[in-house]
Order: C-alpha cells, then structure tokens, then sequence
C-alpha cells in the first residue's frame, strides 16, 4: 500500500495535508500554532474527528452480543478496524492485535502476563539506557518481583546503541530483550532486527516498544522479527485512549489474561470460568469502540499518505532542522547527526537557558515544544542534564516552522542574557 | 514582538535573583535540611537550616532548574533569615495565598521582601509549581519542635 | 444540584431531551430507532460528542508535562472533568477518582492491588448471585490464586437478596464484600448501605460495582459507605473508552500500582521508581484525556436534567412497562415488582420463543434490545434459563416506545406460533 | 408490516424442522459424542453418532437455543445418516462456503437435503454463528480414526 502511494505520489504536498488538520488554523497568543509536539501526541485529520461523530450519531452500541442492527453495524466496524491495525504493522492474522489504552498498558500487559509465567529467578531481561519509563519501570518491577536481572545494552557517546556487546550482554539467561524502535529522547532508530536475531538465537523473545516508530515509518512485525509490538493510537493520528498490542500468534494462544470479566469468558459458574477465543479473551468489558474505529480512520490515513513518504518527508525535514539547530553554538543536540539512523525528534540542552524557561518563551510565539525527562529520566542522567527541550516532527510540519523554531530560539537567547 | 505579559513573569528582580542567587553556600553541618524535586522537570531544591534560639540564624539555598525556581529559592533564603518558625509559616501562608491568586496586605508585604514580584507567575498555571518547589523544601527543613 | 433542578423543572421534557441525542433520529430497516438496550451502552448527547470535536479541533495535546498552551489547556480540561465526575458521586476529594477505561477494569483495579494485598488464605469475599462477570470472575481468580473462598449472600425468589443472611454469610473472615448496586439482569436495587455497614463492622471493605446505578440514579459514594465505586462512562451518556474508580482517600494512599510507566512515576532510575501522587499513581501512560473531558460534560448534561428526575421518569417509564407486560401471559418478566427496588431493567422470557429470535424479529421493527445471558451465566442458570430477551430504559425512552415493544412482541408471538 | 426479508431468514422448512426436531433422542451408548456452546447466548447443541463401518449409522442430536440453531440441528442430523466421514466433511464444507456466500453446485446440493433452506441466514452475519454451532459440535464427533 505504501509503495503504491509512493509511485503515485513522489513527494508529499503539506500545504493540502495540513488542511486536513483542524487544529493547525489555531492561534496561540495571537500567533499561528507551530505545533513540534508529536512525539508526546500527534494531532488528528479531520477524517478521524468525523469517524468519532459518524460513530456516535449513527450506530453508537455495545458490540458482540447485540443481534440488533445498530450492535452489529459497530463491531463490524470495530473488527474492521483491527484488520486495519494488524496489516498497518503486518500482524499474521487480526486475532494478534488486542486493543489497549495506550502503548503502556500494551507493555504492561505483557509484563503482568507472559513475563510473569516465564521470567523466573536468576533469569534476565535485556533492555536499553533509552528506554521511556514504560518499557523500564515494568521490567524493574518484574525483576524485583521474581529475583530476576535488568541488564543494559550499552549506547555509544552518539545515542545509538552498541552492538558490539550485544553478544556478551544477550545470553542463555535471557528471557526477554524489551527495547524501543526509535527514542522518544533521541531520535534513535534501533536495529531491531539484529536484536531479535539475538534474542531468538538464546530462546529469548523480543518485545519491541513501537509507540515512536509505527506513527513515523514503515513497520512490519513478522520482517522485524518481534514477538510482541506495543503501540498508541494518539501517536498517529488516532484518539487518544486507544492502543494496541501485537504478540505472535503463537505465544498469545498460551497467554492468560490479566483482566477478567464481561466479553473475555466462555462459560461462567459461580465457582469459576473459562476464556473465550483470541483476542478478545483479553479484552475485558466494553472495548473503547469509538477510539478502535478511529484508530483505523487513522491508519487509513497514513496508508493514504504512504508510509514511505511519511518517513522520507520527516528525514528531509530533520535534516534540515539538524542543519538549522548545528548554527546555534550555544545548544548541545543529542541523538545521532545521521538522519537515516533517527527520527524527527531534536532533543536540545543548554546549561543557561533552563528548558522550562525556554518552553515558556515559545509558548508566547505559538510554538509548542515538549520540556522535561520525556519519561526518560536515567537517560537524562547518562547525557548530564536534569532536562532537554524537544521538538518532535510529524507529516504536516514545514521547513517555515522550523524556521520559526530556530528564529524563536535566537530570540529566548537574547531575552534571557539581556533580562527583560 | 509582544513579549509585555512575558515581562510580567520574568521582571527584573527574578532575573536579578536568577543571575545572582543569594545564600548559595551550602552548610556543613545544619541544624536541619531537606530536599525537594519536581520530577516533571527535573528542578530540585536543597535547604539547610540553622536556628539560633528561635530565630533562623542561616540558611543555605541551592536550586538547580528554571529562573522561576531558582529566583524564589534565593528570594525565599532572603526573606526567611531572621524570622521564628511562626513568622516564616506566616510568610510561606502568605506567599501561597498569593499564588492562588491573594494580594497581600501591607503588614504581609512586610516581610515578604523581593518575593511579590513572583506575581506574574499566577498568570502561568504550569510554572506556579517551580515557584511552590523550595516552599516544599522549607516545610520540610523547619523544625517541628519549634513551634 | 439534583434538588433544585427538581424544583425547577418538576417533571422531565423528554421530546425536548431527545433531541439532544442525533441518533434517535435513526431509521432501522425503515423504522424509527427505538433504542432499549441501555444498559449495553447508553447514546450519547450532542453536547459529549461536541466537547469532543471541541477537544479535538482545538486544544489536543498530552497532559501533565506540557508548558505549551494546547498542553495546560488539556490538563486543566482533564482535572476539571476529574472534579466533576468525584462530585457526580459524592467522593470526598478529586484524587479519589482514578480514571480507568471502563468498569471492569476499575473492578479488577481493586482485585490486583488492594485485594491482592489484603486478601489471605482461609479469607473469604462475600458476593451475591446476580453479579455481572465482570465483578464475579476477578474475585474467583483471587479466591484461586490466594486459597480465600467466595460466598454468596442468598436471594429470593423475586430476586433481591435475602438479608436474613446477612449475619451468617458476612462474619470475622470476610475481607472484602463484592456488590452490584443495581443488577443489569433482574433490574434489582440492592441495599448497599445496610451491607455496608455490615462490611464494616467486621472490618471489611465494600466495593460497589456501581456500572447500572450511576447512570440511573442519584449516588452519593459517602452516603453508600461505599470504600470502592466502580463505573462506566458510556453508559451514563459518556464517550466509550472512559471509567473510573473511586477509592476512599485514607485506602488509596496505601494502594500499590498494578500499571506501571510514564507518568506515574516521581523519580526514576535504572534500577528502580518510586511513585508519583494520587491520582496519577494509577494512571500510567497517556490517560484517554479526550474521553474523559467527554465523561465530565456527560455528568453536565445529567445533573442539568437532575438525577432525581432521572430516576423518577425512568420509575413511572418501568411502572407503565411491566403493566403491559403483564398483560402479555406468555412471558415470564424477572426481577421485582415494585418499581422502588428496581430500576428500568426488564428482562423476559417465553419457553417457546428464543430471545435470539426475538430479537432478529424486533431488529426488523427498529426496536434495539439485548439477548442472552447479559454476562451473568450463572444468574440464568438459577432462573433456570439459557438466555433472557432485556428490555432496558433511559431517560429518552418514552411510553409510545414501550407500546411499540409491545406491540412487536405480539407480532413475534405470533410470527413464530404459525410459521411465516 | 414488511417482513418479506425476516420470512427469507424464518422458512417454512425452518419454522417446522424447529417445531418437530429430527433425531432427537438421546443414543446412550454411542461412538463417540461432542457437545457445542455458543456462550453469547446460552445456545447448545449436543450430538452422539454411531458409524457401522465407514457410514453412519445412527445420529442423536439435541440442540438448545434459538430457530436457526434447533432447525440447524436437525437438518443436519437428516442429511449425515448414512454418509461416510469424507462425505460428512465434505457436506460441512459445502455448508461453510455456503454461509460464506457460496452457492453450493447442483452436486452439493444432491447431498445437502433440507439444508439449503438456511441461505436466508446469511443475511444475518450475527446469527451466522447459530447455523454453524451444530456444525463445531460435529467435527468434534467425527472419530479422527475414520478418515
Ligand atoms: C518510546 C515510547 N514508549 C512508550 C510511550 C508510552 O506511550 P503512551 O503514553 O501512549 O502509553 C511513549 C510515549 O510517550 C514513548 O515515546
Ligand atoms: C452491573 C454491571 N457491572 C459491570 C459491567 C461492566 O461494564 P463495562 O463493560 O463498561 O466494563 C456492566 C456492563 O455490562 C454491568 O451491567
């Protein structure tokens, strides 16, 4: 679908993709909104907004169980919609795609289910000093919980990891390799690839945290190798509310769930109860209907775009941004200096401008950046600062707002030296 | 370039305060201290404390974070120097009133020092918790004993 | 807020009501929609589905972290359903309510940490026969995973709950009392204070599945002596992909985390985390901020009609129905007489005409009701049927609706008694 | 009232195979057995067969539920006896691709005896569950040995 877009569609027209997103007309103090927040939520295509609408004004009703006409209309819809997920990463089948709130609770799943039945004493979880703290936090829990170890794969000066001691680190003790696709902190694009060959190599699973990747690239789960892939919808166009997990047929058959109750059984006695079939053995309660359907709105979206373009549109614009950032001496850029090892996510640091006071300068010229750990603290640890400012890209922003960043920038610089 | 409500937030005397804070030193051996951190930007505060009978003798006050942070941290180690628990108590009720929106009267202006051009913070939600951070350091560091 | 409203408006427009909800202008197979199903899931004002365009169009962004406009204005929107949503239920402070995607997970929220924590071998939790699966299985889970026993409180022929037992079944060993407000089957009110106070004065807590009655009726968390509160948000005219849980304050300060990841953390390391503030402790990774901003504007639109009045319409709606069922001698209608001890829930049956049927004879009617076994198995075993045809009300519904119901009811009766 | 459609799903083959069941008595001692549910809404169907030799010989089948689940039953139970297991596999095919949207060939349907009748259902996608129910519970039956 993506090279098919690709062919059709050499480079991608931004000024008509904006117009597809309400939200970009918007004015901030006055200004247009420059909107570099997309690691943290991208926003949503017209397309997706109305889906909500369509849903709730013309077959808003439980799913599964109704034999009524507006039941099924909308679990046709929401079992459409997770065909649409599962081929957007390239899942085996639909069963492998279990709806969750967010790419946390798709880890946390993971950690409360499988790992809990297979991480045991003296066994260890392979991870990475980039981690966000939902791919960090659950392992640290886990291995408390079961004497098991967290060990680190290294990372080079640059941000990228170092693979050189993936074959001293991955081992016969490994059980799991839990690590991101791309760094919410960096930019960094990891191999996961070779990594899964490692893991697979030792009889370890890999899980890859795919919720900066699957909004920004070309994802396809069985070439990756993974054996579970967490994602949010929010990330890519969809709703906030909803995520998804993929986990390889195979392991998700001998999976039990972790929540329990209406939707998830087979049969129920007053003593106890058996599953119902995958996937909806772990979907328990009333599924977040409206926000599954328009996760798939989204995926349709950027299918329309091609994923391929998506990607190429944010390396040229990181390269420029890159470029533009590189003439500010005064800022240290974290992450990799080659955009085909990154994402568009500029992570940036100076000792006298504190990244909040920064923040805040922009904010005041329309322009929206993240500041803070990005739920990355020991990794702000490891590069020596209590926080950077980012500003994340996504498929609708411009080299003029890049522009307006770095104008902003100089400006908060000069504010800042001179005092008011 | 309409920076006017920015200027409400950074005046002079914060960036004063943030360029040279004062009672930076940090004590050896205080009669107490503590520690306060805001995770979600990583600004933390560090306090000590020494009372001589029941007046605050000297303080020590390192704040590591944005201008707002370390501006009131160094106006706070001004203001608390010379007050008994209960007047400082007094001043952090005050100072709060004032960021939930209060303007305090004469006899609170009093001994509230540099700390009302902090003001303008109230205008941005977000950041009233770096000026609140060293607050939380201070109630921690007072000596319960002393009241 | 419900008494003067009372007052003002002493009985309800419901012509005008309905046209605050678009899909009751529905057609199904040519019919106008007659919508009975909602205690699936009930429609949703056009006020919710705007606030989410609203949310959407102008101010999306993630919460907590942010120093950009979009960010502080989608976490003051978020913090303020909060307040608004712990006011709907009368909880103490706004950190009692965590968010949660529906009411089984906030059922299940409870069974993971705090029953995990405090429920022992030998302990027994105390429920009731009528409960839905979703507060049934996860304390059989418990109960198998912990050695504790689960006991049933007895219930009348009628189907409320027999409270002559109440001493002999909730004793010293009962660490938690599990109990469904109002039963999604039988319609049955049950008397939560009085168990309540039965709970307690064993030392026990009580958790209130409260998934049928917030919806319906005005709650007040304190008042109920209710330490857990369990509900939906889309059955209460919210958006899907919303729930929450109340916990009594002084409980949730010592409750542990079942999710853990990004923003829920205070301070993080490599090797270890340490929790963030309530509520926020329990809400990892990025909340469903769009629907619950929708959630908070669903308790707008509900305490503008008042619940009192709520609850008094859908009173003289199920008065008026289970007259004209009673008139139809083929069906045995379950649940209490009296509409005081129930809410408007009917659930029916005839030997000779599969709810299934029924309901694909209705579908063609337009009219939406629910067949099968509601997620409470083991209740239709003890009423000795496979499945119950349910007939459940809200405040739009009106008496030409239920005339309507009836109607088709006679048609099938006749339908399938002489073949087509 | 148009019910032109409801009567396509509810035919007269349907509404009698319903009211007068075929095969319906329990056989006690079969070869072997197989039991169905379908949990959303409390549907059962339960089959015992007895092949002598490579053809069937005698079929027990009870079916709990609605309609299309009873008439369902009951068709099929007519239109196995006296099949071998391949042809009984091929029939269930046959009926699969027809609830699929397949119109089963002039070949199929020599073998299919009343159950073409259920086309209507198809119509139906949520009550497409009820017509196969019975057919879960037969390959269940099926004894692998005999293939
Ligand atoms: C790399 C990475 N993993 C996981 C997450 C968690 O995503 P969510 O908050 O949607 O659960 C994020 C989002 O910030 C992320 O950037
Ligand atoms: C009494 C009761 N409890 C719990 C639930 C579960 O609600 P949800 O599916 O929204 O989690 C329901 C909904 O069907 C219910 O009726």
């Amino acid at each position: 679908m993506a090279t098919q877009a690709a062919s059709a569609q050499p480079s991608l027209d931004v000024a008509r993709i904006r117009e597809d997103f309400p939200i970009l007309n918007r004015m901030v103090y006055g200004k247009p909104l420059v909107y570099l927040d997309n690691a943290a939520t991208s926003q949503k295509p017209r397309s997706v907004i109305e889906s909500l609408v369509d849903y709730y004004e013309n077959y808003n009703a439980n799913v599964h169980r109704g034999v009524h006409s507006l039941s099924m209309e909308a679990t046709d819809a929401m079992e459409a919609a997770r065909t649409k997920v599962a081929k957007f990463v390239g899942a085996e089948t639909d069963e492998c795609i279990i709806w969750t709130r967010n790419a946390t609770e798709s880890l946390n799943l993971v950690a409360h289910t499988w790992a809990r039945a297979h991480v045991h004493e003296g066994d260890e979880i392979v991870t990475t000093p980039m981690e966000h703290h939902s791919n960090l936090v659950p392992w640290q829990e886990l291995a408390i919980a079961k004497g098991a170890k967290l060990r680190f794969l290294p990372m080079t000066d640059e941000g990228t990891l170092d693979l050189t001691a993936v074959d001293s680190v991955i081992s016969k003790r490994t059980k799991l390799v839990a690590v991101t696709q791309a760094s919410n902190s960096l930019g960094t694009i990891n191999p996961v690839e070779e990594l899964a060959q490692a893991a697979h190599a030792h009889g370890a699973k890999i899980l890859v945290d795919g919720a900066q990747s699957a909004p920004h690239m070309p994802v396809n789960v069985q070439d990756l190798g993974a054996d579970f892939f967490a994602f949010s919808g929010h990330k890519m166009m969809g709703p906030t509310g909803i995520g998804a997990l993929y986990t390889k047929r195979e392991i998700l058959d001998e999976m039990e769930p972790l929540l329990t109750g209406g939707e998830m059984v087979l049969q129920v006695t007053y003593e106890k109860a058996s599953w119902a079939d995958l996937p909806m053995r772990f979907e328990a309660g009333t599924p977040n209907i409206a926000d599954a359907i328009a996760f798939g709105v989204a995926t349709d979206y950027l299918n329309n775009l091609g994923m391929d373009n998506v990607r190429k549109h944010e390396e040229s614009l990181t390269e420029y941004a890159l470029e533009r950032f590189s003439q500010i001496k005064e800022f240290t850029v974290f992450g990799p200096r080659s955009v085909e090892l990154r994402g568009g996510i500029i992570s940036f640091h100076n000792e006298n401008l504190h990244p909040h006071d920064l923040g805040t300068y922009l904010d005041r010229q329309g322009i929206a950046i993240r500041t803070g750990h990005h739920c990355t603290m020991p990794l702000m640890g490891k590069l020596g600062v209590p926080a950077t400012a980012r500003a994340s890209l996504y498929v609708y922003n411009t080299e003029a707002e890049i522009d307006c960043l770095i104008e902003a920038i100089n400006g908060a610089l000069r504010y800042f030296r001179n005092g008011s | 370039m309409d920076l006017n409500s920015l200027d409400d937030l950074y005046r002079d005397a914060i960036l004063d305060h943030r360029r040279t804070p004062r009672n930076r030193e940090v004590i050896d051996n205080p009669g107490s201290a503590a520690h306060a951190i805001n995770p979600f930007c990583g600004d933390e505060v560090n306090l000590q404390l020494i009372f001589t009978k029941d007046r605050l003798d000297q303080v020590g006050a390192q704040a590591i974070g944005c201008s707002i942070n370390q501006a009131t941290t160094s106006m706070l180690s001004e203001a608390i120097v010379g007050k008994s628990t209960l007047e400082i108590r007094r001043l952090a009720k005050s100072f709060e009133s004032m960021m939930r929106g209060a303007d305090p009267d004469d006899e609170a202006l009093k001994t509230m020092e540099d700390l009302p051009q902090l003001k303008g913070v109230r205008e941005y939600p977000v950041r009233i918790k770096c000026a609140l951070l060293s607050w939380s350091a201070l109630e921690d560091a007072l000596p319960n004993a002393v009241i």
